[in-house]
């Protein structure tokens, strides 16, 4: 196979997006279908590389060598093999789905465009053999997240979140790129291998280490939406649901742990960076799983459940494990794919309808969304055998041998992931239905639930090792292994069994028949109040300084600078012209007095 | 070849002449003698490309330098009044009203024939290297200009402007005089060359000597309209004849700095005067150019904004006399860049003027406001006033801006900085009340919309003018050329 | 004590002194006119007096020591201009009396700012 | 050929004044000058490199003054800049009521002045050319502008004025510097002396503060700015295009063609102050620019921002960053006219331009939305777009400046360039919500596209700038060798 | 000279040119000014000047100031009745006024050179006005001309000024 190959799993859907948006906009189907075939072929062509060599090929795009080169590269390791799977896999299932759940919308071609430039754009994150390229595509992520985000724009909560989203995003980027710099600085190159292969040689301080570090550590905590920069991904899910499956939960999201996994010979340099980067994932863990308790919207406790697993994955990067991460997000990837569009359908059955406290009762009106649901809430509770269980037993186990603190919170968010999918799935599908939509549910066409049957039997089984070792291929298997072979297995193995145990069990006594939640925390509901904060954080700073400094352009330089200015040589010969007063006497009188004081300071000085 | 005092002798017998034609003519139209005029006048123009040095004479002795920058100046002298004349048509019919007269043409003759006179003065000033033919010459251009500033008696602007130059005029000229003395008492000559010998030769006491200076400086600012001595400038450019007001504004500036210079030269290469009479000058070019740029920014009176122009103008070209500098190359050298400047300057300011008379005529004002839609209601006046105010304001591609380029180059050259400073916070004011015109032409509703019409010659003239702005200003050349055409030096007199 | 000619000098500053102070003091025309003229003839005055003492200034005098001539013929100049100015000045001053019935400074200010 | 780019708008804008059909000429003299630029860039002799094309005429020989065109890459690009924004500028006027010969002749003399100060290897006519376009932007504004139109077009015109006559000054203190046996105003001779290092290192330092105020007044260099947003609002919109695109670029063309190779010294001097001037454009008018409540003036404000990235890419001396700088002079002209194009057909529909008076806009506009999306995400420096290739160029450029300079004051100053991508993206996200997402309103359902022939010139701005940013390397190629050759040795 | 005619005369010249000021009634004023203008020709005597000192009496003295007189008669004009005195006019003119004089002293003091006595002159100072018209028609005979035109001119002006209807 041609080291060239990859470029055409990545030029597919970029085509379909151009088409799209420039020829067949008018025409629903044909743009549906495009997009569509652009992902299946991404799809086919992945598998097909899957199974080929390693190998890279790159083209020049920035080229000042030797002070500076950007390469447009694309990289077959095993790593992007692993995430080129999962991006086109769930990819293509989402964009079958899609068919069905934007039937009726009036802008589906766009939807479908945009759909297919993500597609594009997160195969370039997954190729990108250097960090420039990476943060292009990165950025491209950021924007087909925005359009799709914004997809109904005319909805205010929609084009908010959209803002918010992109800007969340630009922030964390905003270091990302700052920790580019300092990298490329220090070994000179962007390129990954380059860089690894520079690194070792040079002896740069642990300070710098730690900066450059957590710096690009900011990229996935934008893009993995970790404390503080989460806020936008709650807000995301005003997006069409088989966005929030593909984008938000199944690839963009976890594109900052396959970011920092690619990079893990540098996060290795600096212990320090790596406990940040641990607790900030543990901290976003807990935090969103506390808050994950007290939503009613599906998709947003669905969506804090993302928050939180990615917290997880973050962690496991934090303690060495980045075969563990991968691991997880290999299997989260399906469960909460599938969750998602389990919701989509559940949503699109009770015709937009998001709030659980109007569902109900659910589990024999759709009886293939609610097997099939019901396979991802198990592995996403960590349910033993299937498949979530395992991956996130790895990264209790790693998180373990780095530190009991660490262990004992990721044990609790397992707990209380438990315990909120529990809520979820007893109020959504047991109980009276609440309202009329949820009487009136049923299972979506075939497009629809085929998806969700493959998904859920790939959230059941990826977890095994046939599976597994294939997918996640020899390095990070070995990676997996080696933490298992560190010991204590078991016992965090029965541990978070237990957790497993008490937290599904809390949920389903708390809220078994329940018709409104019998808990109230507000600060849990409130979501700890991070919004409010950041509203009063940008009007105290970013809109005050913007008022401020509009009112400095205004006044200072605008205003007495150059209005000053001009206004004073104005006056100036306003004042002057007095001096032309008309009269021959004051005119020989003025006159007299230049002769005189010209004389005093050239004669006499 | 023709020798050089030919020129002024062809243009006195033009005046006398034309006085006698209109003395003993029966014809009520004057407007033929006029246009003979203009006719002879530019003849005398081509003619002075074929003149003669006077490199015989001993320039000790001489009273009259045919050297290239009288010559130049000479020019700049006749086509001034070339044009001037041609105003002077235009203005015939406004300027009838207020004369006393039976005749309809009654007091025109006279009006055609005085600037010819004038016109010998100012050539014989730009010739004089000597303090008694430059008093005299100089005396001959401002008692003819009394004349003419109060040459409409019946309107008493015009008489009040003729009473306030005569006063402020003589009050100068007494000063000037007694500067000379001083200059002569302490050398012993009048004659530049001599006193330049003796600056040379003997110790001179410095302190009478500076004091001499001043006071000739005094009356020379006077003249050249420098501040503090650049009160009467307003007032007389207001009152005054149109055709008169350009006419003072050009030919008697030019004959002004061309004697400035000429006076200057001996004392600047003299320690310890030198230093303080370029001081002196830098003072008085910063004073005019703020003066004068300043000043006009509140001014609605087009004829009074050009009056403080002219100040303006009389502020670049002193900084170019006070960026007096040692270099022989042309850019960055003062005397290259006052002869231009002067040059590029009596080409857009004619226009102005011109322009001015023909829609005064019309508008029955000479305010900023009776400009207001000219575009509509003639575009080629309004294209031809554009020209000149761009050229005033020094925008590229015009005389005008070469001409700042040439002072400003001095100015650096010479490390001037102070003044440089001046002058662009001048330059952009006078972007301001130029453009304001600009403005009133094209931004404005024409007041009312009959179109205007001017006499051919006077479209002629304007056409010339505008054309020659342009020209000058992408092909400076031939200016230049016709600085050191002939052999001899190029314009040095402002340096040592 | 001789005469030197500072004296003269002197007289002559004075008298131009009084000239000026009397243009500026004055407030009719005529008279500032006249004052002028007296500011003329205070630079005559010294013209004469370098003119004659001009021996004094060249050391390398010849044999038959002259004023330096140039000078007066200078106020010979002077003094014809100043003529042909006071002519011309007064028919103004007319003219501007006939137009005005005033010779008053104050009178003449219409033309300002 | 060179010629032929400056002198047809030139005369076409005469043939209009003296009663040619208005729109007809100057659309096909536009037409003309881009497939003209077009072909140069074109047919130039990469291999060859250095100045082509060049023809020179005599004007003062006793100054060796010269008329004289030439162009090498960097040029080229600017010229390219021309002739497109020039074509679509024009293309997109809609029709005007009053005085269309005048309209259209000030409009081409723009063009005409740009391409001349582009166009020019004599220094002489570099400068001049540029104030060519100075008085009829004074005429547009003030006759067809919009707003406050009278005090913008004063503001501008006196602001500019006495820029370029700073500018001048320092031009002048520059050539009077080099001794006087060589001094020319031939560019091409300065860059040959300018390798033997002909100014003394003491005697940058004034010339080059001169040139950088006189400059920088011209580009809105902070806090020298305030004349250009207000123009840009009220300005009609083909002056606003083609001064936002194209005639900003010239003082940053003049830095990189004249300060960079002969007063590097200098530059030294002044790099610190420069630095901070340049963050006050990011960091401080990005956040004038987040206050703003009409999309005229925001996108008067943008501008500006934005030239404190081109700012830093000069400073940082380097072949990376001033070839960054100069990519994003090409980027920058070319978004910034298609969004003045756009705000255009906005102005239109809603003459405030009021951020409040829209919402919903894509529902009624959709190919609007679609290509004002792209612009303005180009403008924020998003992948794909040119903007994004040379704002990395710059940043990666400023990041390791030259040597001699203090690297951690560019690093500082580069931590607060990007965090003005952050700002640039809070204002263009603000606003395109504003306008385009959201209820629409009772006005803007009833609104329509505009139609497809008005529709080619943004087109086509938005593909160059599509193409530069997917292969940035066909416009560098042309950029790197100049650069090369100015950066000292 | 005699230093006693000359203080003589000097006064009298300085005295009437500041009677000339003082006077309230210009026909006073133009009498004092002949007057001093006599004063002035003693001078010139004094200074071997006699050619100029018969000018002086002749053109000045006689020719001019009977202009003046006849213009003022001619006017009527009264004397200035006694406006307000412009305080402000007339202590700012007397201030410069006496700051030329003081300046004047100053640059006297330091011009050594005029502090020497009269020098002897040659015998051909009698010859004065052959002397005088030598230089003038010989040397300085442009100028001359040029001071014909200038009266001419000032002739033309003067007419044309004055003529009560020009034809």
């Amino acid at each position: 196979m041609d080291a060239r190959f990859p470029w055409f799993i990545l030029l597919a859907p970029l085509a379909a997006a151009a088409i799209i948006q420039l020829i067949t906009r008018r025409s629903r189907s044909l743009s549906a279908t495009l997009s569509v075939a652009s992902v299946c072929f991404s799809l086919l062509a992945s598998l097909f590389v899957f199974f080929g060599p390693d190998g890279t090929s790159e083209v020049p795009w920035l080229d000042f060598r030797p002070a500076f080169y950007v390469p447009m590269g694309v990289t077959i390791d095993g790593l992007s093999k692993l995430m080129l799977l999962v991006v086109t896999g769930i990819g293509a299932l989402v964009h079958i789905y899609s068919l069905v759940y934007m039937e009726e919308d009036e802008s589906q071609p766009r939807f479908f465009g945009n759909l297919s430039l993500f597609m594009f754009s997160m195969l370039g994150i997954v190729l990108a053999n250097n960090f420039a390229m990476m943060f292009i595509f990165w950025e491209l992520v950021g924007l087909s997240s925005y359009l799709l985000i914004g997809h109904w724009f005319t909805r205010e909560a929609a084009a908010a979140a959209a803002n918010k989203a992109f800007l969340t995003n630009r922030i964390g980027d905003f270091g990302f790129m700052l920790g580019i710099l300092m990298v490329w600085t220090a070994t000179g190159t962007v390129v990954f291998s380059e860089m690894e292969a520079r690194l070792p040689t040079l002896s740069l301080t642990a300070g710098f280490l730690t900066m450059a570090v957590l710096l690009i550590f900011c990229g996935a905590v934008g893009k993995s939406a970790q404390v503080p920069l989460h806020v936008w991904l709650p807000d995301a899910m005003e997006g069409p649901t088989p966005v929030s499956a593909l984008i938000h939960a199944a690839t963009m999201v976890a594109a900052g742990v396959y970011m920092l996994a690619r990079v893990s010979f540098l996060v290795e340099l600096s212990a320090t960076a790596q406990t940040v980067i641990a607790w900030i994932g543990i901290l976003t863990a807990v935090l969103a799983a506390l808050m994950a308790t007290q939503q009613d919207d599906i998709k947003r406790v669905l969506a804090y459940s993302t928050l939180s697993q990615l917290g997880y994955m973050i962690m496991a990067i934090g303690v060495s494990a980045p075969g563990a991460a991968m691991f997880h997000l290999f299997t989260h990837a399906f469960f909460k794919a599938l969750l998602f569009l389990g919701a989509g359908a559940i949503i699109h059955a009770l015709h937009h309808e998001q709030d659980i406290w109007k569902m109900g009762g659910l589990s024999g009106k759709m009886k293939w969304t609610f097997l099939s649901f019901t396979a991802g809430t198990l592995a996403l509770i960590g349910c033993p055998f299937f498949s979530g269980f395992f991956s996130k037993d790895v990264i209790l186990l790693a998180a373990y041998h780095r530190s009991f603190f660490l262990f004992a919170l990721g044990l609790f968010t397992a707990l209380l992931t438990a315990f909120y999918m529990t809520r979820l799935f007893v109020v959504v599908f047991f109980g009276r239905s609440r309202s009329d939509e949820a009487e009136h549910g049923h299972d979506g066409p075939p497009a629809m639930t085929i998806p969700l049957q493959i998904l859920a039997v790939f959230s059941v089984i990826a977890g095994y090792g046939f599976i597994a070792n294939t997918a996640l291929g020899a390095e990070l298997t070995h990676q997996v292994h080696a933490i298992h072979e560190a010991g204590r297995a078991t016992l965090v193995m029965t541990l978070a069994t237990f957790a497993f145990v008490v937290g599904t069990a809390g949920g389903w006594l708390l809220y078994k028949g329940q018709a409104k939640d019998p808990v109230l925390i507000p600060l849990f509901r409130n979501k700890f109040y991070f919004d409010e904060l950041y509203e009063a954080l940008i009007a105290g700073t970013q809109d005050l300084l913007a008022t401020i400094s509009r009112f400095l352009d205004q006044w200072l330089i605008d205003g007495l600078l150059v209005r000053g200015l001009s206004g004073a040589a104005w006056a100036t010969g306003f004042a002057l012209r007095f001096l032309q007063f008309g009269n021959l006497q004051g005119y020989a009188f003025l006159f007299g007095l230049g002769v005189v004081t010209m004389i005093y300071f050239i004669v006499f000085r | 070849m023709i020798p050089p005092l030919s020129l002024e002798i062809a243009v006195l017998l033009l005046g006398i002449g034309m006085l006698l034609v209109e003395s003993f003519s029966k014809s009520d139209d004057k407007r033929g003698l006029a246009v003979t005029a203009i006719t002879i006048l530019t003849a005398l123009v081509g003619f002075s490309f074929f003149t003669s040095g006077n490199a015989t004479i001993d320039p000790a002795k001489a009273f009259y330098s045919a050297d290239p920058t009288a010559l130049f100046f000479k020019r700049i002298a006749l086509i001034t009044t070339v044009f001037v004349l041609v105003m002077a048509l235009e203005y015939g019919s406004v300027l009838t009203k207020f004369i006393p007269g039976v005749t309809p043409g009654a007091g025109l003759g006279e009006f055609y024939s005085l600037p010819v006179f004038t016109c010998a003065g100012l050539m014989f000033m730009a010739s004089a290297v000597d303090f008694l033919l430059i008093f005299v010459s100089l005396e001959l251009v401002t008692i003819s200009f009394y004349v003419l500033v109060a040459y409409m008696r019946r309107q008493s602007a015009s008489l009040e402007a003729g009473v306030k130059y005569l006063i402020q005029g003589a009050l100068s000229t007494g000063f000037l005089v007694y500067g000379i003395t001083w200059i002569f008492g302490l050398t012993g000559e009048t004659n530049l060359s001599a006193i330049s010998q003796v600056l040379h030769t003997r110790e001179i006491a410095t302190v009478p000597l500076l004091f001499g200076i001043m006071l000739v400086l005094v009356g020379l600012g006077f003249k050249v309209a420098a501040a503090p001595f650049q009160l009467w400038v307003p007032d007389v450019y207001q009152g005054a004849p149109t055709p008169i007001t350009a006419f003072l504004s050009v030919g008697s500036k030019a004959a002004g700095f061309v004697v400035l210079i000429r006076v200057l030269k001996p004392f600047v290469a003299v320690p310890g005067v030198g230093e303080k009479v370029i001081f002196v000058l830098a003072v008085m070019a910063g004073l005019t150019l703020i003066y004068g740029n300043l000043t006009a920014l509140p001014q609605d009176n087009f004829k009074r904004l050009l009056a403080y122009s002219s100040i303006a103008h009389a502020g670049y070209l002193l900084v170019a006399v006070a960026s007096v500098n040692k270099t022989d190359e042309s850019i960055g050298s003062a005397g290259v860049a006052v002869a231009f400047y002067l040059a590029g300057y009596l080409l857009m300011t004619l226009l102005s003027f011109m322009v001015l008379i023909a829609v005064a005529k019309h508008s029955r004002g000479d305010d900023i406001l009776h400009f207001n839609g000219l575009a509509k209601r003639s575009p080629f006046l309004a294209f031809a006033m554009l020209t000149a105010m761009l050229s005033l304001a020094g925008i590229p591609f015009t005389a005008g801006f070469i001409g700042k380029f040439l002072v400003f180059a001095a100015a650096v050259q010479a490390g001037k900085f102070v003044l440089v400073g001046i002058g662009i916070i001048t330059v952009a004011a006078g972007f301001y009340y130029y453009l304001r015109v600009v403005a009133a032409i094209y931004w404005q509703a024409p007041n009312d919309d009959t179109p205007i019409v001017v006499q051919p010659i006077t479209r002629c003239a304007v056409g010339v003018l505008a054309f020659a702005i342009f020209f000058f200003g992408i092909f400076p050349q031939p200016i230049l050329n016709s600085l050191h055409n002939v052999p001899g030096p190029v314009v040095r007199s402002a340096q040592r | 004590m001789t005469l030197t000619l500072n004296h003269y000098l002197l007289v002559s500053g004075l008298l131009f002194a009084i000239g000026f102070a009397g243009v500026m003091l004055r407030r009719n025309i005529i008279i500032i006119f006249m004052c002028l003229e007296l500011m003329l003839n205070a630079a005559n005055l010294s013209l004469v007096a370098f003119s004659r003492f001009n021996l004094t200034l060249q050391p390398n005098l010849g044999p038959n020591p002259l004023p330096n001539y140039n000078g007066q013929v200078l106020v010979f100049f002077i003094i014809t201009v100043a003529a042909a100015e006071v002519a011309v000045g007064l028919a103004i001053i007319v003219a501007l009396f006939r137009a005005r019935q005033s010779t008053h400074v104050e009178d003449i200010n219409s033309l300002k700012f | 050929m060179l010629n032929l780019i400056v002198f047809i708008p030139l005369l076409a804008a005469i043939a209009i004044l003296l009663g040619a059909p208005a729109r007809k000429t100057a659309l096909g003299a536009a037409v003309a000058g881009f497939v003209l630029s077009l072909l140069a860039f074109l047919s130039y002799d990469k291999a060859q490199g250095g100045f082509q094309f060049l023809s020179s005429h005599s004007i003062a020989p006793e100054w060796k003054l010269n008329y004289a065109v030439g162009a090498d890459g960097l040029s080229l690009l600017m010229l390219l800049l021309t002739g497109i924004v020039t074509l679509a500028a024009i293309w997109v006027t809609p029709k005007i009521e009053k005085r269309e010969n005048l309209f259209y002749a000030c409009v081409l003399f723009i063009a005409a002045g740009a391409a001349g100060a582009f166009a020019s290897v004599d220094l002489f006519f570099f400068y001049a050319f540029h104030e060519l376009a100075l008085i009829p932007t004074f005429l547009l504004i003030g006759i067809w502008g919009s707003g406050e139109r009278h005090t913008a077009a004063w503001k501008i015109t006196i602001y500019l004025g006495l820029g370029s006559f700073v500018l001048l000054i320092g031009l002048l203190d520059l050539y009077l510097a080099i001794p006087e046996a060589s001094r020319t105003f031939s560019l091409i001779e300065l860059q040959r002396l300018a390798a033997e290092g002909i100014i003394p290192a003491a005697a940058q330092s004034r010339p080059y503060f001169l040139l950088l105020i006189g400059f920088g007044t011209l580009i809105s260099l902070f806090p020298f700015h305030s004349w250009a947003p207000t123009a840009y609002a009220s300005a009609p919109t083909p002056a606003a295009m083609l001064h936002a695109g194209v005639l900003k670029k010239f003082g940053l063309y003049g830095l990189i063609r004249i300060a960079l190779p002969l007063l590097p010294e200098g530059a030294k001097v002044w790099t610190d102050v420069l630095l901070v001037l340049l963050v006050g454009n990011i960091i401080y008018i990005g956040l004038v620019t987040i206050a703003q409540k009409k999309l005229d003036l925001l996108l008067g404000y943008s501008s500006v921002m934005h030239m404190g990235y081109i700012f830093l890419g000069i400073a940082a001396f380097n072949v990376v960053g001033v070839s960054g700088a100069a990519l994003l002079m090409f980027a920058h002209g070319l978004s910034i006219a298609a969004l003045f194009a756009m705000a255009g057909m906005l102005r239109e529909k809603n003459p405030t331009l009021s951020l409040n008076g829209f919402g919903g806009v894509a529902r009624s506009m959709p190919w609007l939305a679609f290509a004002f999306g792209l612009a303005a995400f180009a403008s924020i420096g998003l992948p794909g777009f040119a903007n994004f290739a040379s704002e990395l160029a710059v940043f990666f450029g400023a990041f390791r400046p030259a040597a001699g300079l203090s690297e951690a004051n560019f690093q500082l100053a580069t931590v607060f360039a990007l965090w003005g991508v952050v700002i640039s993206a809070v204002y263009m996200l603000r606003a395109y919500r504003a306008i385009f997402m959201g209820e629409p309103g009772k006005d803007t359902t009833s609104w329509i596209d505009p139609v497809k022939m008005m529709r080619w010139p943004v087109t086509l701005l938005l593909a160059l700038l599509l193409i530069a940013g997917f292969a940035p390397r066909v416009f560098l190629a042309y950029v790197q060798p100049s650069v090369q050759a100015l950066l000292p040795k | 000279m005699s230093p006693f005619l000359f203080y003589l005369f000097a006064t009298m010249t300085l005295i009437f040119g500041v009677a000339v000021v003082a006077n309230r009634n210009p026909v006073a004023s133009a009498l004092s000014l002949v007057v001093s203008f006599l004063g002035l020709a003693a001078l010139f005597v004094g200074l071997d000047a006699y050619f100029i000192a018969v000018i002086q009496v002749l053109v000045y003295a006689g020719a001019i100031m009977v202009l003046f007189l006849f213009i003022i008669m001619l006017l009527d004009l009264k004397a200035e009745e006694r406006r307000k005195l412009n305080l402000v006019t007339f202590a700012g003119g007397s201030l410069v006024t006496l700051a030329f004089i003081a300046q004047l002293w100053q640059v006297l003091r330091k011009f050594e050179l005029g502090q020497t006595a009269f020098p002897p002159l040659s015998e051909r100072t009698v010859d004065d006005v052959q002397n005088v018209g030598k230089t003038l028609f010989g040397t300085h005979n442009l100028p001359f001309q040029v001071i014909g035109v200038l009266i001419l001119v000032a002739t033309i002006g003067v007419v044309v000024l004055s003529k009560r209807e020009l034809k």
